[in-house]
Parts: structure tokens; C-alpha cells; sequence
């Protein structure tokens, strides 16, 4: 299954892209499976993602915790705390 | 529509009439307007970018307004939010609620801003006199936030 | 001049545009507009007219915006207030309030409103269906303002 | 001395006049005389100036109490609770 993994604001500019697709051999993955296979890219993504750090998780954009399922086909965004208003 | 993100300025009076026009109901409009300043931290600024999550943005706002209406006795709301690139003095968020009578207004309206504060995503970055940074969230937002977590003060 | 009684209408944005323009450290504008309703206490209402105290009505109301710039940390405050003959959805009052950060501004603002009600002498005269009558204080308003008496929740 | 007293709103209408003048012979008065005075004219004025009516007093166009004292050429106010706003 596909998942595809937005990013925005200073976390966008870390890892250089605003988006990624990653590809799941087995079903039943959960956001942290997700947050698992991008610090496994190590440098900036197991910094930035690190579990000290505060970010945000969006899915189908909707804030959710870290143990949501996560479906083929779905949207998963990562970013810092918001800042608007 | 009581939600819109756009680059380009707000009439306040202008939103304000349109909101309320069709309703002598309305006794009370509330509002907030967000500008930007020229100080932020301790640094000049001398521009803030804007930047979100298109279709996220939107709907995260829609979903906030649609929570005041049940808290609160309120005809309408309206949230307006500017990304892009802004200057000091700049407006940057309005947000406006009619009602019968003021008590409801004024909650609604600042409940509106302490939840767009914390969960609407968006993200500001300045252009200081030491160069470009992403604006930090504020513990205060989240504290103005949880107060409404809270049993109703209704 | 933070301070105008007047019979002619008031346009929102002009006033936030002059009462912030010169200062860039102002990041929050908190207002509120009161409205002619064209109903009240179950009667139809087609028209309002309103009296006050000339001299008095200044006087409480600077009184009034001393006393929200001594408690809150804002820069600045402007209350204009109609009088003379109204219809319903005509402006009647706009308080509008200038801070740093949103929280002063909005109590401030609120407080203005609350002792506006109770101690600037304005009063209202309705012409409904059943004839004219002088419009009754509300208890609610009372108790709106007595929240400000006591101990200071800053 | 000479005590100038207005009145607003209902209590003009129903008084049939915005301000009379009142003299008093001794010095020494109190908002207390003021209204005292005002009741011997009987009918309408002792009506809507009875104790169980609500109504407000300045004095010099601040808002006080009964038993504040009143001196020569004060301008005292009688008028019913404000609903301005």
C-alpha cells in the first residue's frame, strides 16, 4: 500500500521536499510505522522526527495521535505546531 | 461561505455588513483583527511570509466556526486568514460573529481566534535583522486554548 | 480624542485605520458594534431614539477608557457612541481596543461595553407597534458589569 | 443657595420639564434635601421619586449617593437607570 506524506514549514525546508510517497509490502500500518520508515532515512528526517522533537500529524487532513491507522491511499502531513492567526 | 484564505486585504466594515445585512435580528457583531508588527521576540521584522495547508486550512476553520455555533447562541461567523507574504501593519486575520445580544458574540469570537491559534496550519515565518526564521508556537496559545476544554461557563 | 458622542454613522475600518496606523507594535484590534434590532422583549421596534447628558455622557466614558488602559495593558481605545434617532440595523456603538497580544485587547474591549451599559448616561426610546416606550435596564447588564468588581483575574 | 437639578428620559417627560432651580434657605444640604424637596411637590414628582423607585443622581455630572452633600451652584441630575449601548 501507498502512502503519501506531505510536509510543511520549517520541515518542508529541512528535508528539501514537500512531499513523498511511501510504499508499505504489508497492510495494517499505523502513522508511527510512517514516522518509523522516514527517520530510518537517517540525517535530517531521524533528527527532525526524533521523539523529543514537537510536530504535528495530520491525516486525511485531520490532527491525529501517533497509533491512527493509516490506509492505501492516504494523506498523512507532518509539520511544526501552528503558528497562524 | 463563512470561511476564506486569501492573499489580498479585508474590508472590515465591508464583511461586517455583508455578514449582518440580511438579519435586524443582529444586535451584537464582535470582532478581532490580527496584524502583523514590527517587533517580534525581541527583533524588527520587516516581512512575515504565510504559508498552509491548502484544503486542511479550510476546513480545519469550517470545522472551529461549526463548534462556536453549537457553544454559543450566535447567528453567524466569519473567519478571514491572509497568506503570502505580509508587511508591518498589515492586517493578517479577521475574525467577526453576530449575535442577539454581546455576551455570546464576544466568547464566541474569542474562542474562534484561541482555537485558529492552535489548530488551524498555518505558519509564519520573519524576515528579521538577523534573517529568515519560522515563528516558534507560544505556550500562552495553548493555555488560551485548554481554558475552553473546560466545563461550559454558560 | 478616544472618546466621541455623535448622530452620524461610523465607518469600522476608518476608525481601526486611524486609532492603529501610527503605531506597528499594535498585533490585535478587538471591537464591538452594537445594532438596532427590529425586535425586543416580543415587540417589533421600527425605530429607536436615543437621549444622553451632554458633558456627563464624555466625561463617564473617558472616565470609562482611563480605567480599561490603568487595568490592561493596551495602547489605546476609541468609543464612539450614536445618539438622536436610529432604525434597525443602523451602527450604534463601536468600542474598539488596541494591544500587542489578543487577551487585552478582548477583555478590555468587554469591560468598555459592560460599564458603558451601567454608568455612561445614554438612554433608549422605542417606537414599536404598541407605541412608544422607554426602553427598561437589564439585570443581565448589572451583573455583566459587577464581574469587573472583583479581584482582578490577571 | 442655589441648587440647579436636571432631569433625562422618563423623568423629563413625566416631570413636564428638563430642569428646575431650588433654593434653600439654610447651607449645609445633602442629595437627600435635594429629593425631599422635589417630593412636596406632590403628585408625579412624589410618585417617581419614592424610595422603592429606581432612579440614578449626579452630582457636577458624576454619579453618587443620597447622602452626598450639595453646595451652591451644583449641578445635580436626576434620571432612570442608564440603557445606553
Amino acid at each position: 500500500m501507498k502512502i503519501k506524506v506531505l510536509f510543511f514549514a520549517k520541515l518542508r525546508e529541512v528535508f528539501e521536499t514537500n512531499q513523498l510517497v511511501i510504499t508499505f509490502t504489508e497492510s495494517d500500518n499505523k502513522v508511527s510505522d510512517v514516522l518509523t520508515a522516514l527517520r530510518h532515512k537517517e540525517g535530517v528526517w531521524a533528527e527532525e522526527l526524533n521523539e523529543n522533537k514537537s510536530f504535528r500529524i495530520a491525516v486525511n487532513q485531520e490532527m491525529v495521535a501517533e497509533d491512527v491507522v493509516v490506509n492505501d491511499g492516504d494523506e498523512v502531513a507532518l509539520f511544526p505546531p501552528v503558528t497562524g492567526g | 461561505m463563512s470561511v476564506r484564505v486569501q492573499t489580498e486585504d479585508f474590508d472590515v466594515s465591508q464583511e461586517m455588513l455583508v455578514l449582518r445585512q440580511k438579519n435586524p435580528k443582529v444586535g451584537a457583531v464582535a470582532s478581532f483583527v490580527g496584524v502583523v508588527r514590527d517587533l517580534n521576540d525581541g527583533d524588527e521584522v520587516s516581512a512575515l511570509t504565510l504559508e498552509h495547508y491548502p484544503g486542511m486550512t479550510e476546513r480545519s476553520l469550517e470545522e472551529i466556526v461549526s463548534e462556536a455555533k453549537s457553544r454559543w447562541n450566535i447567528y453567524d461567523a466569519l473567519i478571514i486568514h491572509r497568506v503570502g507574504t505580509l508587511l508591518p501593519l498589515d492586517q493578517i486575520v479577521l475574525v467577526l460573529v453576530t449575535s442577539a445580544h454581546r455576551g455570546e458574540s464576544f466568547k464566541a469570537c474569542e474562542f474562534l481566534m484561541d482555537y485558529l491559534k492552535t489548530r488551524a496550519p498555518f505558519w509564519k515565518k520573519e524576515q528579521t535583522s538577523s534573517g529568515e526564521r519560522w515563528v516558534d508556537a507560544r505556550t500562552t496559545d495553548s493555555v488560551a486554548a485548554m481554558r475552553w476544554e473546560t466545563t461550559d461557563d454558560e
